[in-house]
């Protein structure tokens, strides 16, 4: 049967499969009850499941995740929701201090397997701190995962996955591409394992690893450079903690070139641990200096300003000619 | 007004002017002479009109979101027109009208909403912080605005700004407790509009009342009626006085609704009653305090409709030169990070201006 | 007790034994066996007596900073008695009588001072959170297991600590504030030992007690002799009977005192006076209840040199067996970041396993 | 006139000196007022300067922070007092979205100039949360400056420099080193430019970038290489954001060759950044891959296990021989 939906239905889908088949699969936050979440992610699903399993919570951050803490060392599976990637800020210390340590602090007595679900990205011309793309700072914090889909599949077999998880995962969503496009996923529940990146196209001449929204702007440019006879090998990282380093290894080895494309500020960002990984495992194989393409090391303008901010495909395929041409 | 003849917790509320436009508490009516009527009068239009205009520029796609003010004009003009021009203002994001009468240009408030960082250079000596989007993090700024006023000993005060769902954020807490411990001339307004967007008043906390929260703190806290212009403004100049004097800081909960939407992404009907926002139509403060300028024969129907006339046209002005004329250069987003730019940041710059004009 | 009857802005504190061991309020003295009263003695001797040698071993340099206990005992073992084995305790990191009375072994307690993670396995079975450090962070973790048993329609509580440094920090707020708007059944219990490290407790907050502080969230708060073993118990079982009906969170504030250092790296003498601690010497909980004892002719003197002599054998036994062979092996340092180890940590794992052999 | 102090003492007299000097500045967070601050860095600042300057507070990092974004756009110089750096994250919110973007916000309208300060780093067999190093966190954030020193005199200067500073910054002391050594130190004030590395000891065979406590583990190591013959350029790089880059690409342009050392955990740690930097300015200078010695990806170990995490010298002297013979 049919079942065609984008990136924010296979959200809301691959909750309700889990609900179903497991009681222990609770989801609140702020406005995702009666509302169905601002983006509609969890639509339905208190009509489906109760009050009980789906409810709203006052405005606290550091609540919302503090008592899934809670939850799961006594034995529920919370997912929860921050509104905006940039709310996600009060709860900080609570994902630190605790969410990411109870296994190690416990030896394993306590574990807090729950999933927090945050929108993410910029391009959706919206107010201050509503633009976030701060994975890097997650995923510096053992003990945390780091997932981000790129497709409606992916979404929801990665996002299944993380709820099944006995470890927490922070799963962000990139909402620029929420409703993009449609995609053929099935109905019933399926996995993909956290920890895979994804060859999202091959090629020879150069890599380019990049993840979320900036997956498309990326698959763009390599159409631009095609036409100039350079072929990149694209791949989806999909996970960002821990990384499936093997992945873009093999493919550097290959190409020798290697560029990382994503939105978050330069400094620090994921692409600098990228280069390192490469750096470190095939040095050797370099024919030019793995290079970034990424926000900059500035705020995220507001809306007047974001067309600059975001890596355009044209920023992206300027600087694949570049790298090749090294 | 005595704040001790209003516990929080009886869930009695301060009022002055009643839903039809009478005066029911003569005796804590503080006296305004017409003009001052007048121009609180207009300028509860004038937000009005800029609020409506927001939304039908952000339903035409020429404007972004926009957080309407719709239904608290009084809570925030009848409180905000009570401070001195030396005394700090530090809002959420929909004090629109608190904003208006503290003499924040028009101008920089639709260029915040239009999405260009410009809306919050404030002009010189407006001492009225930025828009902060972060839920009750504002609080902090006031508590510590006025701390340093302690310090420095001077003696303005601040008022600050909250909304019913932000009263459940740490730093709400954090902030009214250092306010107390510190005796900062701090006055915070929870503006209790019943919604922080879908989620109703009544499960944002178990408490009666959020003026009972001030107890907590040993703070006076006290329960307002939010549509009444006077109860507003005479509960807020005692809290100020107060404050000035060395009393520290004090609780406010205006008691009002939000006519409108949460901001022009939100449809409310998917979480309240018609019904219910009618009953609240009807409890208009503007409709209120016209009535009551209308029994009095300070207001006439031939200034209100010149008035109003007055006002569009110079919210369409103002709005139309700023529209599509407020895209942020390319310098603009690099050159606030830091008071000198540093090498790493001069490099992107150049890199990428190089990038635009086609060059390496 | 009816919590109605200690309206906690009045600063009535809720006793039953005072500081000469005679029992006040007769009525509210929940009937205990003789054998049960020894044992409870006995807990607040043991725990005295593991705190004292976890001082002498620290300044013997045999163990790393320690927390000190001396002063809370009946503030601890008197509501953590009031627990049945299936409830949770969630714990700050000076609940050294509660985690003895609900049965955490020593020497996990001191394998977590001696600095290694084992510590903080509970034996199976054992619903005791680990120290939670980061202050006031707990309280959430109790919200949500709470919240969790109505989801799960499971009947037993929470029992949680908080220190009154602690109820000044955002946490503390929000987790009160979920608890009461989703009847979490859950016991608050602020530890109020006067001091947070050198900060005194009328600088923490300006509100006149802390139990007062539930009134913002509409949760009943009483205050209670934090020395009195009775008192604690009785408060707590009517809060956990209330809790366990479904009728939601209290707050109790225990008044004690700290009489220790806070940690063996504090010199309280910088921050407060002899003549101070000496007062509270007086209401010592344990001296309270060991007159009381004697004066039913409960307690004999031999009874409490022998009793002394075998815990103290028994906590030397099993400090020095921990002592020295507890270092933590390099797997245990990466075996439980995650259930299963990543690639990137095995890869960790082995170079510096091999760099210790010597290899490359 | 003799002026030897350690680390520690050099934050105190900076405070002083600019105390003196300037009534804007003041002093608080928990515990630093009657007590003195809980490693004594604050000791004598309440008695020099009164309550109303040098204060304790009721125990909430966020509102520490929150209330010094307030003081500082009303004219004050706040230097606030983490107690450690683990503690620092009930403000991390306070710290990202208002510490490091008001001025960006208002268009230098209104700026928090403003110094946090926080002990950091293991080695000091503490509980957990007490041996943090999360120095890359903190740098990956738009708007701040962050600054480490590793000695008495750089201590102060460098403190000074920041209560100066018009931009915020985040000045992490390496407790560790906290008493280790004494310096002669200048008694009157001075400054030493915030952004820039120092050469610590010249070389040729391999440029080796630290900073903080590592600083005396990588002068140790160095003592063990040159024994056969390795002469190592150690660069501290004193301010990790905004980064002095010139110091240590020069020096690997020299070398070849480059090893980063520091605390915190490999993934993401502030060692990524630099050997992506090394990437794009050096690539064709490189005779060996840039090499991280740090901490492992793993929550900090409790005491009995900490020794095994902290690069020991002996450790950084391996890596140093593996990359020399690369
Ligand atoms: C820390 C944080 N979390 C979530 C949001 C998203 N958000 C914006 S407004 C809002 C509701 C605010 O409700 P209330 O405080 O009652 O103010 P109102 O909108 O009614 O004026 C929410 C959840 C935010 N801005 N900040
Ligand atoms: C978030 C946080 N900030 C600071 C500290 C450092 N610290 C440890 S105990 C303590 C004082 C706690 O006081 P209180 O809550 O009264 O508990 P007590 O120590 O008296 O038992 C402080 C500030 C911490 N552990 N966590
Ligand atoms: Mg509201
Ligand atoms: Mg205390």
């Amino acid at each position: 049967m049919a079942n065609k939906l984008n990136i924010v239905e296979a959200v809301n889908q691959a909750m309700i499969n889990e609900m179903e088949k497991d009681e222990a699969v609770v989801v609140y936050g702020e406005d995702v009850g009666v509302e169905g979440g601002v983006f509609r992610a969890t639509v339905d699903l208190q009509k489906k499941f109760g009050k009980k399993r789906v409810f709203d919570t006052p405005l606290a951050e550091s609540a919302i995740v503090g008592t899934a803490v809670g939850m799961a060392i006594n034995g529920l599976k919370p997912i929860v929701e921050m509104q905006f990637m940039g709310f996600s800020y009060p709860a900080f210390n609570q994902i630190i201090s605790h969410v990411a340590r109870m296994r190690n602090r416990t030896r394993g007595r306590f574990t807090v397997p729950m999933v927090i679900r945050a929108p993410y990205g910029g391009g959706i011309r919206a107010l201050e701190h509503h633009s976030e793309s701060t994975e890097a700072l997650y995923s510096h914090i053992p003990g945390l995962k780091v997932v981000i889909p790129s497709t409606p599949y992916d979404t929801k077999g990665l996002l299944i996955a993380a709820i099944r998880d006995p470890d927490p995962v922070m799963f962000l969503e990139p909402k620029r591409i929420y409703r993009a496009f449609r995609q053929e996923v099935p109905e019933e529940a399926y996995e993909l394992p956290i920890g895979k990146a994804k060859v999202v196209e091959k090629g020879e001449d150069i890599t380019i690893i990049t993840w979320g929204a900036m997956v498309r702007d990326v698959q763009k440019a390599s159409e631009t450079v095609k036409k100039k006879g350079i072929n990149p090998e694209i791949i989806d990282l999909r996970t960002i903690s821990p990384m499936d380093r093997e992945t873009f290894i093999e493919s550097v080895k290959k190409t020798g070139r290697a560029i990382i494309v994503h939105e978050a500020p330069k400094t620090l960002g994921v692409g600098a641990e990228i280069v390192s990984i490469i750096n470190e495992k095939a040095f050797l194989y370099l024919e030019a200096p793995p290079t970034r393409v990424t926000g900059f090391d500035t705020i995220f303008p507001l809306p007047r300003g974001e067309k600059h901010y975001i890596p355009s495909p044209e920023r992206i395929a300027k600087t694949i000619e570049d790298v090749v041409k090294f | 007004m005595r704040f001790e003849d209003y516990k929080p917790s009886e869930e009695k509320h301060y009022s002055i002017l009643n839903s039809n436009g009478q005066i029911i508490t003569e005796e804590d009516l503080l006296s305004f002479s017409e003009e001052e009527l007048l121009y609180l009068y207009r300028t509860m239009l004038y937000t009005r009109i800029v609020d409506e205009k927001a939304l039908s520029y952000q339903r035409q796609g020429r404007m972004l979101t926009y957080a309407p003010n719709i239904g608290q004009e009084a809570a925030q003009i009848g409180s905000a027109y009570a401070m001195e021009k030396e005394d700090w203002l530090v809002p959420a994001f929909r004090e629109l009208g608190a904003w208006l009468i503290r003499g924040i240009p028009l101008k920089n408030i639709y260029l915040y909403w239009y999405g260009n960082e410009w809306g919050s250079y404030m002009p010189e000596g407006v001492k009225v912080l930025p828009v902060s989007v972060p839920i009750a993090s504002q609080l902090q700024h006031a508590t510590g605005i006025g701390m340093a006023n302690n310090i420095k000993g001077e003696n303005n005060v601040v008022v600050t700004y909250v909304g019913d769902g932000g009263t459940s954020q740490g730093d709400f807490h954090e902030a009214l407790n250092f306010a107390a411990v510190f005796k900062a001339p701090v006055v915070f307004i929870i503006q209790n509009n019943q919604y922080a967007i879908s989620v109703p008043r009544k499960e944002q906390t178990a408490s009666e009342t959020l003026a009972q929260k001030a107890i907590a703190y040993n703070m006076p806290g006290v329960l307002v009626d939010g549509n009444d212009i006077f109860a507003m403004y005479s509960a807020t100049k005692e809290a100020i006085d107060k404050a000035r004097k060395g009393e520290g800081p004090t609780l406010i909960e205006a008691f009002t609704y939000r006519l409108g939407a949460h901001t022009t992404s939100d449809d409310p009907t998917k979480y309240r009653e018609d019904k219910e926002v009618e009953e609240w139509e009807k409890k208009d403060p503007i409709l209120r305090f016209k009535k009551y300028l209308q029994s009095k024969e300070i207001l006439t129907e031939e200034w209100e409709k010149n008035t109003q006339k007055e006002i569009e046209k110079e919210v369409v002005y103002t709005f139309e030169e700023i529209e599509d004329k407020s895209d942020t250069s390319i310098e603009d987003i690099f050159n606030y990070q830091y008071e000198t730019m540093p090498p790493h940041l001069e490099e992107q710059l150049e890199q990428y201006k190089s990038f635009l004009e086609g060059g390496k």
